[in-house]
Order: structure tokens, then C-alpha cells, then sequence
């Protein structure tokens, strides 16, 4: 009979009206992300605030969209000087590529998602700025010297 | 009727001289007369888009209209251009699954699929089993989510705005499951050459096979509602008829393609990944008309389902990824892959030059072929058949423009 | 998938030495020259090959010489074929439009990213770029380099 | 208080009456298409989203009015109003309870019916003036749509009209009061022989609501807007507030033609004339909730299908019932005239 598909449709409406909303009410409740869910990208810290980076320059290369930017210098005894790790939040893509060439896992895909910002300046981010490179991952393995061995005071050792 | 004068634009043309030259109007089935009929009323030419409601995105259609009836189409795209395949050049070939993810922005594995296969035919890299499988899950996961984006815009073209939400209720789900395994929503970059980035976390499979009960239930009222509407059925059964023929002649593939009764579809006919392994039937249509799009990827959902259920539950172990060098030198050479996207065959024609990165990298658009369709089957519809018309067709303009 | 030479030949005898084929990597490829394109592709749809689509149509900048590549395909026989011929840069891509309706739009595209000239097209306008945009897939025109991104 | 005063009193009355409905029926269409979509509908302003409408309201006062520069600028700034204010006039004939109306008139459902058909030309009006072909193809559909099922809607009534032999809304509503051998209320609806015209009068008027299965001149997904199109601030609000109004206006013509009006059965008349308007509005908004429960599940029809259903198979329809009707009523005289 025509007209049976409709009142069958608003049946189903009806149900659904009755299942109850599904909305998530955003800013007072929150979900929680799983565990690979990939955000803006963070500098990994251990406890006392000890970077990993070993100004390598692999994440630099790896970046498909070239936004993030490192400059380092190198003292005469070969120890290297990180000027800044710039990170260009407003371009990122956020698909972990820099995060995955990492071999000393310095980098990490943050969890944070409100990633909104009132200037374009804010999207510009210093992951790392005039700090000292930490020795090499290897070396560390090596003499088995615990993480964190940012001794060297030259470069005040101030983190962005 | 008296003889249609044209209207060209007199930049855009491409000539060496970058414009055009005076003389013979370029004549064909692709023009612009100001229609004049017997009785002396004008046509009306409308701008459909860039921004209109029912246009899935930023196609332009000029659409000249008598009365309400729709004489002549010109489809203009471009809107979206990115030059996915000019950056392609410059990427390394381990990376190419980001560009791929913002061509069909929403069936988005199926392009990284279609990439890794390229690579993995010409470095000969065999993929582990498990990789091929998990490949072959999440792709067929992605395909249901955008039916679902296809059927609730499908809703939204004939006014009923239910079936847009109901149709999100669920890809909501969908699009949790998927940021579970790749950790994005929509831009996975999950897919690799090789396999794939990481392994399935521990408890999917019970969220997949809960979200398969639940949604078993809720595409038969999704089918219910829409489908056994009579307003809808008699909006969309015996409108816009593509025969075979015609699909042919435009380079039709995929769902829209078998709605017009030709069964090919890639996952069957070129296997790849888990496919040979998996039961699922292709569903046909028999005239091609929207009715017959809607009712053959309404299927195609119940056959994704049924693929799911069985990639779960025959999910082999081992490496979810092959052995391959950190960065990817692909001998010199030549390779088309291909893989069933949501809209149709997605294919990657792919030159090397035996560099890091690669040479020239073509990306066959199922979209851009069915766009160029609207051209030749929307005149003589109706203003509000065009509009349902397209949304029939399931065009991606991420995909169009590259 | 990969169709018969033999069978190709066959089809395609009444071009004599205007053509030549040959079994690459990708599949068999016929090689010809563009202005020939059109009655080649019609012999080849119209044969017993039937290849009734044109599957895809692409360039590529290589040696110099800009190469149009015609991928068609064969249904009823599941086969596959590529048409190739070479243009020179400004060159004129003759449309086959009228055997393959599907090359209307990768047509314009090819031409405007290739910077060719499109003759016998109903509607040659540009198709993704505006006006005075280079040819972008032409090896000589660069993208922007990793200096322009971080100058920004 | 003298007669002039009163009916000036009444009128004020019955604008108050429709802005507020305006403004409580967007809230509630809000809520219900939400709550039939599985989402919330407004929540934040104020308790439960109440607030919300309000707000939105002085938002269209505040906005800049903009006159695009190519529109008919008399029709232009004409056509809110010829739209608004039939909607207005048609609350004059609605009885609210046995005293509440503005008046009460003698031909109150031919006035109410005539008045509100005045809203197309409006609407035209709009589309027209607009100097947008969106606008204009608005117009036209709304016009053609309209024109199709006046005929029906007029014709629906009759049997009603045939069996009180009355136009008077509250006569009508009067011999609606009582029970058949006291078990069910004496409404029209509940007789079988009303329930053709009752189908028919729905189908006709949900035209008249401008909402989909029928929003044909408005068509979001087509028309982008429709007649609305160009216009912003309170004289896109006159356009909102019309079709809101309508779409009370049918919901008070169906109860009062076929759900009995106010009364209420097994109620006593002196328990009943306090709470009759109240009772009124409920089965008004109760209509209004079906209303938007169509609205939220059926897709649009096509203008032509539409037109052929109305010309074809809807006025056919309708004249062969009133005939039958007619007959039936002779036959077994079962015509209850009042008054």
C-alpha cells in the first residue's frame, strides 16, 4: 500500500527519538583519546625535564610539508648547540612521520586537541630553543650513563 | 529553434597564444547556447556553486535552466587544486600515503592502499599476512564509513535531514574504531609500503564485531527509512539512467558502474591484499538509474559488513609489516596498481627513476570521470533531479581536483 | 590482462608502419605518434579487442618530449592496453573525445599542466588553474623549495 | 470599557499571542527535530536552551538590514509584510475557549482559509523582488504549489461545514462537545466518515506549512534558500515568523474542525470553561509535534509530483467524497445542524 514506507519511516524516527541523544556536550564533557591518537608534536621530557635531541636533523628531513626547523651549532669538541626547534603548528598535518623517524625518540604525537590559537604567531611553535644537544642515545647505551645528561652550561640550558 | 549563438570566454583557452583566436566556435556536445524557444521566453543560467548546498563540495556547475528543466550542464572544477600529483614528486615514497589521504578525503585508506601497492609491485616486497589483512579491515571499515557519508548526504539532497544524522550516529563509531587503530580520524597515514605503520591494539576486535551487531540493525532501518520511503522511491527509480554504454564511454567504475549492470570490481576482478581470501558477492544493478546506484551500494554496505566479520574472526598472526629499508629506492620503472575505492577504481600509475623519490606519479580519480558524466546526463532532469543526481553519483571533490 | 600482441597487430594492420608494439613492464604498450592517436584508439575500440574504455589518460615530461599515455581497457576481454605517444613541449594534443568521451577532462588537465595546445576539443578552456599559472608538471617549473617554506 | 477599545485590546492580544508562539515554537521545533535526530537541540542559554530563541530573535534585530542594490526595492520591503500579515489576521477567527476569540465570526472558516492563501502572493512578492533567480524559482514553486491545494483544502472542509451547517468556528467546535453513547467524545475525527476529509485536509494544509515533505519554495538542498535568499535580519524574521504562525494556524484548524476544539469529554461545562483554552493549546501543540515529526523524517517531493497528486488524484478525490458524503448524510439523515 503506498504510504506503508512512510509511516514505517516516522516508526523509526520515533524509535530513534526515543534511543536518546548521543551528543557528547563538548566543552563540560570530555572523551578520552586512545592511546595512538596523534596530535600536535611534543618534545619528550623525562622527570627532571631532559630533553632527547640530539640535533640529528632526521625529523627535519623526514617532515613531508618541511615545517619543522632546527638550527645548531657545534662547539670544537664536536658538542652540538640547539638554537631552536621551530615547529610550524598551523601547517602540521599531524601524521607522526617526524615522530616514527626519530631514532632516539625524542619526539612524540601530543595528546592535547584544543590546538586553537587567537594570532597566527601562537601556530608558530619552539619546541627547544638555546639549549645544548643531548649526547647521542648510542653513547649513552654505551657507558650507560642514566638519560638526561644535559650538563654542559653553555647555552644556559633554558627550554622553550 | 533558432540557432544557438555561444558564449566563450575568451581567457582560459589553450592556444599559443593563451587566448582565443576569432573565427569558428568550437563545436561539440560541451557548449553554452542562450536557448531561445517558440514561445520567446529565456532560459535562466544559474550558478550552481561553488557554494550550494547540494554540490558535496566546490563543484561549479552553470547550469541553464528552462523553467525548471535542466538543458545544458557545464561542470567546472578546480576549486580544490592542490597539485597532489606535482608535490608527489618531491616526496619520498614511504610518505606518499600523506599526500593520497587528502585526495579522497574520505575514503581515505583505499588511496594509501592503492600507493603501497605500487611500491610493493615494483620492489617485489611480499606482504605479510597479517599486513594484508589488517590492510584489507581497515579499508573496509573506511568503504562503510563513507557509504554512510554518500547515504546520509544522499538524505540531505531530497530534504529529509534524519538520515543525514542517523548516518553520522554511526560513522561516528566507525571513525572512533579507525582512530584507535591508525590515531587519526580521517588522515590516517596508516598504510605503508610494506604493511602497515602498526599493529591492531589489543580489544579492537571486540568494538569491531559489537559495532557490526549494532549496525546490522541500524542499515536495515537506514534502508527502511530512505529507501522504503515512496517519496523517495519515486524521486530517484528511472532518473538519471546511465546505460551501460554511456558509463563505458565516460569511464564510469566502481559502484557506479555496476549500478549500470557491468560487474567488474577491482577487490575481485585485479585481487589484492585479503580479497582472494574473503566471500562477498558484488552486487549489480540492471538500468543504472539512481535507484539502482542507491540499491547497489546499499548492498555493497551489507558486503563490507559481512568482509568484517569474517577479517576479524580470520585474522592470521605474525609481523604486520615486511622487512623494508628505511628509506624506499624503488628500481627504475613502471607500475599501475589499482584498488576498489568507495568511489571507484582508484588507480596509481607510478614512474621511477630508481631515486628516493618518485618520478612522476599519476592519480586516476574515479571522480573525475564520473563528474564529467553530469554534462552529458542531467540535461532534460528537473532542477531537483540534478540535484539528487549528484548526490546519486558519490563525488569526492577532493579526489576531482587533486 | 595483458592482451595478445599477434591480436593487436591484427587490429591494427591497416596502419602499416605507423605504430609499433612492444611488451613492457606496466603491460603492451602501442607506441605511435599523437595525430595518429584518434584512428588508432577507434580501430582499437572497434576491433574485437573491444576496448570500449578509456580507462585513464595522463602525461609525463621525460627526455625532453612530453608522453601521453592512453590506458584502456577491455571488458568483455579483461584486457589491458596503453597507447603512447610523444609531443614536443607547446606541442598540439589532438582530442580523442570522439571515440572516448572520458578524455574530455584529463585532456584540458594534461594540456594545462603540460602546456600543450588542444585542438579539435569542444571546450579547451582551462581546467584547474586560473590564467597565468606555469605549466606545473613540467620538470622545469620547480615547487616551492624548503628555503620559500621556511622564509614564510 | 468601550467596544473600540476592547477589540484593539483583542487584536493586541492576538499579536502578543503570535510573536510568543513564534518564539516557543522554534525552541520546541529545535528540541524535537533534535531529539528525533538523537542530538540535544539548544541547551546552553539559559535553563534547559530556553533563552535560546529569545537571543536569537534580538540577534535578527540587531543585524545589519541589507538591501542588495538590484532588488525591487517596494516589493522588497512590501513582501515581509504581505506575508506576515495574513498569517496575523487568521488568528482573528480562532476560537481559544467559547469566549476567547477576536471575534467571533459567521464565516470564520472561510475567512481563516481566505486569508491565509493571501500568503503565496508574499511569497511571490519575495521571490520576485529579490533580483536572485534562486529567489524567483522560489517564488514560482510556491505560487504553483499554493494555487494546486487551495482547491483541496477548501473543498476538505466541507463535509464538516455540510454536516453543522455552519462556517462559524465556534459552533462548529459546539457540536463537537458530548460523547457517542458515552464512551467516546463526540469529535468529528472519531467517525469514520470524516476520516477522508480529514487525510485530505492534512496533505493539504502541511502545503500551507511550507515544511518538508513540501518546502518546495524554501528547498535548502536546491534553492540554497529559496525566496529568503536575500534577505536578512527581522525581515527574514517576518518570513521565520509567518511560517511558524501557519503552521499553528493548521495545527488550530485541525483540532477545531475534527479534535473537538476546547471541549474536552466526560468534563462538565463548569469545570471546563477555565481550563478551555488550555486545553485548546495542548491539542494544538500536540498537532504542531506531529507537524515537526514529519518534517524531521520524510524527504522533499518533486514539484511535479506534487502538482499531479494535487490536480489529479486530490481534487478528483475530494469532489467524489463530498458527493458520497452528501448522499450518506441525506440518506440517513445524519446531518445535525446547529444553531
Amino acid at each position: 500500500m503506498w504510504g506503508k514506507g512512510i509511516l514505517n519511516g516516522m516508526r523509526i524516527t520515533m524509535r530513534n527519538m526515543l534511543r536518546g541523544p548521543i551528543t557528547v556536550r563538548y566543552p563540560y564533557e570530555r572523551v578520552t583519546l586512545p592511546e595512538r591518537a596523534r596530535w600536535a608534536v611534543e618534545v619528550v621530557r623525562d622527570e627532571s625535564g631532559a630533553h632527547k635531541c640530539t640535533a640529528c636533523m632526521t625529523c627535519v628531513r623526514a617532515c613531508p610539508d618541511h615545517i619543522l626547523d632546527l638550527q645548531f651549532t657545534t662547539a670544537e669538541d664536536k658538542s652540538k648547540h640547539i638554537d631552536y626547534l621551530r615547529y610550524e603548528m598551523g601547517a602540521c598535518m599531524m601524521c607522526g612521520l617526524c615522530v616514527e623517524a626519530c631514532p632516539f625518540d625524542a619526539l612524540k604525537m601530543g595528546q592535547d586537541y584544543e590546538l586553537a590559537k587567537l594570532t597566527r604567531d601562537e601556530l608558530t611553535v619552539d619546541l627547544l630553543v638555546d639549549v645544548a644537544a643531548a649526547a647521542p642515545a648510542r653513547a649513552k647505551k654505551a657507558s650507560e650513563v642514566p638519560a638526561g645528561g644535559t650538563d654542559d652550561s653553555r647555552g644556559g640550558g633554558t627550554d622553550g | 529553434m533558432t540557432e544557438p549563438h555561444f558564449t566563450v570566454t575568451e581567457s582560459g583557452l589553450m592556444t599559443p597564444e593563451g587566448m582565443y583566436i576569432p573565427g569558428e566556435p568550437p563545436k561539440g556536445i560541451r557548449r553554452i547556447p542562450k536557448g531561445v524557444d517558440r514561445l520567446g521566453t529565456e532560459h535562466l543560467i544559474v550558478n550552481m556553486g561553488p557554494q550550494h548546498p547540494s554540490t558535496h563540495g566546490v563543484l561549479h556547475l552553470i547550469v541553464e535552466l528552462d523553467g525548471e528543466e535542466v538543458v545544458t550542464v557545464e561542470v567546472s572544477i578546480g576549486f580544490l587544486h592542490r597539485g597532489i600529483e606535482k608535490l608527489a614528486e618531491s616526496r619520498r615514497f614511504d610518505h606518499l600515503g600523506t599526500l593520497m589521504d587528502r585526495g579522497d578525503y574520505v575514503s581515505v585508506i583505499h588511496g594509501e592502499q592503492a600507493v603501497a601497492l605500487a611500491v610493493e609491485k615494483l620492489m617485489e616486497i611480499e606482504v605479510p599476512a597479517k599486513a594484508a589483512w589488517i590492510r584489507t579491515l581497515t579499508a573496509e571499515l573506511t568503504r562503510l564509513a563513507s557509504h554512510l557519508v554518500w547515504f546520509g548526504t544522499f538524505g540531505l539532497d531530497t530534504g529529509a535531514m534524519g538520515q543525514f544524522l542517523y548516518a553520522m550516529r554511526d560513522r561516528e563509531v566507525l571513525l572512533d574504531i579507525l582512530e584507535e587503530i591508525s590515531g587519526q580520524r580521517m588522515m590516517f597515514n596508516y598504510v605503508r609500503p610494506g604493511g602497515v605503520v602498526a599493529d591492531l591494539p589489543t580489544g579492537i576486535e571486540s568494538r569491531i564485531l559489537s559495532f557490526c551487531d549494532t549496525f546490522e540493525v541500524y542499515l536495515e532501518e537506514h534502508d527502511a527509512l530512505l529507501g522504503g520511503n515512496e517519496i523517495f522511491q519515486a524521486r530517484v527509480k528511472g532518473i538519471g539512467v546511465v546505460s551501460k554504454e554511456t558509463a563505458l564511454a565516460f569511464g564510469l567504475t566502481g559502484a557506479n558502474l555496476r549500478a549500470s549492470g557491468l560487474g567488474f570490481d577491482v577487490r575481485r576482478d585485479r585481487p589484492y591484499d585479503a580479497y582472494p581470501e574473503l566471500e562477498f558477492d558484488i552486487p549489480i544493478g540492471t538500468i543504472g538509474d539512481s535507484w539502482d546506484r542507491y540499491t547497489v551500494r546499499m548492498e555493497e554496505m551489507r558486503q563490507s559488513l559481512r568482509m568484517i566479520r569474517q577479517l576479524v574472526g580470520g585474522m592470521p598472526g605474525g609481523p604486520f609489516t615486511a622487512k623494508v629499508p628505511k628509506v624506499l629506492r624503488p628500481p627504475a620503472g613502471e607500475v599501475y596498481a589499482s584498488v576498489e575505492s568507495s568511489r571507484g577504481e582508484t588507480g596509481i600509475h607510478l614512474f621511477t627513476d630508481g631515486g628516493t623519490t618518485p618520478y612522476r606519479m599519476h592519480y586516476r580519480a574515479a571522480s573525475l570521470f564520473t563528474c564529467q558524466l553530469f554534462e552529458e546526463i542531467l540535461p532534460g532532469h528537473l532542477f531537483a533531479d540534478a540535484c539528487m543526481l549528484l548526490g546519486s553519483f558519490d563525488i569526492m571533490l577532493g579526489e576531482v581536483d587533486r | 590482462m595483458r592482451p595478445d600482441v599477434t591480436a593487436v597487430d591484427r587490429a591494427l594492420t591497416s596502419f602499416g608502419s605507423k605504430y609499433s608494439v612492444c611488451d613492457a613492464q606496466v603491460g603492451i604498450i602501442v607506441a605511435c605518434d599523437q595525430s595518429d592517436a584518434l584512428p588508432i584508439l577507434q580501430a582499437l575500440r572497434d576491433s574485437e579487442l573491444d576496448f570500449a574504455m578509456l580507462l585513464d589518460l595522463f602525461g609525463r615530461d621525460v627526455d625532453g618530449k612530453i608522453e601521453i599515455t592512453y590506458h584502456l581497457r577491455s571488458y568483455s576481454r579483461d584486457q589491458e592496453l596503453y597507447v603512447r605517444c610523444h609531443l614536443d613541449h607547446d606541442g598540439d594534443l589532438h582530442s580523442v573525445w570522439t571515440v572516448y568521451p572520458s578524455a574530455l577532462m584529463p585532456e584540458r588537465e594534461t594540456a594545462e599542466l603540460y602546456g600543450l595546445t588542444l585542438s579539435d576539443h569542444p571546450n579547451p578552456k582551462r581546467l584547474l588553474t586560473t590564467d597565468g599559472v606555469p605549466p606545473l608538471l613540467r620538470k622545469s617549473v620547480p615547487i616551492r623549495t624548503v628555503e620559500e617554506v621556511r622564509s614564510r | 470599557m468601550s467596544p473600540e477599545l476592547a477589540s484593539l485590546l483583542r487584536i493586541l492580544a492576538a499579536v502578543g499571542l503570535m510573536l510568543m508562539n513564534g518564539v516557543i515554537l522554534i525552541y520546541m521545533l529545535r528540541r524535537v527535530l533534535g531529539r528525533l535526530h538523537q542530538r540535544l537541540g539548544p541547551v546552553h542559554v539559559g535553563p534547559q536552551g530556553l533563552l535560546q530563541t529569545p537571543m536569537d530573535v534580538l540577534k535578527l534585530l540587531t543585524k545589519e538590514d541589507i538591501t542588495p542594490t538590484n532588488v525591487d526595492k517596494a516589493l522588497y520591503f512590501i513582501a515581509p509584510a504581505a506575508v506576515f500579515t495574513p498569517s496575523l489576521m487568521a488568528y482573528a477567527a480562532i476560537p481559544f475557549s467559547p469566549t476567547w476569540m477576536v471575534t467571533d465570526l459567521d464565516t470564520g472558516l472561510l475567512y481563516t482559509l481566505v486569508v491565509m492563501s493571501l500568503v503565496s502572493m508574499g511569497l511571490l512578492m519575495a521571490g520576485w523582488a529579490s533580483a536572485n533567480k534562486w529567489s524567483l524559482i522560489g517564488g514560482m514553486r510556491s505560487v504553483g504549489q499554493h494555487i494546486a491545494y487551495e482547491i483541496p483544502l477548501l473543498l476538505s472542509v466541507l463535509p464538516v461545514v455540510m454536516y453543522v451547517g455552519t462556517l462559524n468556528l465556534s459552533s462548529i467546535v459546539e457540536a463537537q462537545s458530548g460523547t457517542w453513547l458515552g464512551i467516546l467524545p463526540q469529535w468529528f475525527i472519531t467517525n469514520p466518515l470524516f476520516w477522508p476529509a480529514f487525510i485530505i485536509f492534512i496533505v493539504s494544509a502541511l502545503i500551507k506549512v511550507n515544511q518538508t515533505p513540501f518546502d518546495m519554495s524554501e528547498a535548502e538542498s536546491e534553492l540554497v534558500a529559496g525566496f529568503a535568499t536575500e534577505y536578512s535580519s527581522m525581515k527574514f524574521g517576518l518570513f521565520f515568523l509567518s511560517e511558524f504562525s501557519n503552521s499553528f494556524i493548521v495545527s488550530a484548524l485541525a483540532v477545531t474542525l475534527f479534535f473537538g476544539g476546547w471541549t474536552l469529554p466526560f468534563v462538565p461545562d463548569e469545570v471546563l470553561a477555565p481550563i478551555a483554552p488550555v486545553v485548546f493549546m495542548l491539542k494544538v501543540y500536540v498537532g504542531i509535534f506531529v507537524l515537526m515529526w514529519i518534517r524531521g523524517t520524510l524527504p522533499r517531493v518533486r514539484m511535479d509530483h506534487l502538482m499531479q497528486f494535487a490536480w489529479k488524484i486530490l481534487i478528483p478525490a475530494v469532489l467524489t467524497w463530498i458527493l458520497v458524503f452528501g448522499f450518506i448524510i441525506k440518506l440517513f439523515d445524519l446531518g445535525r445542524p446547529v444553531g
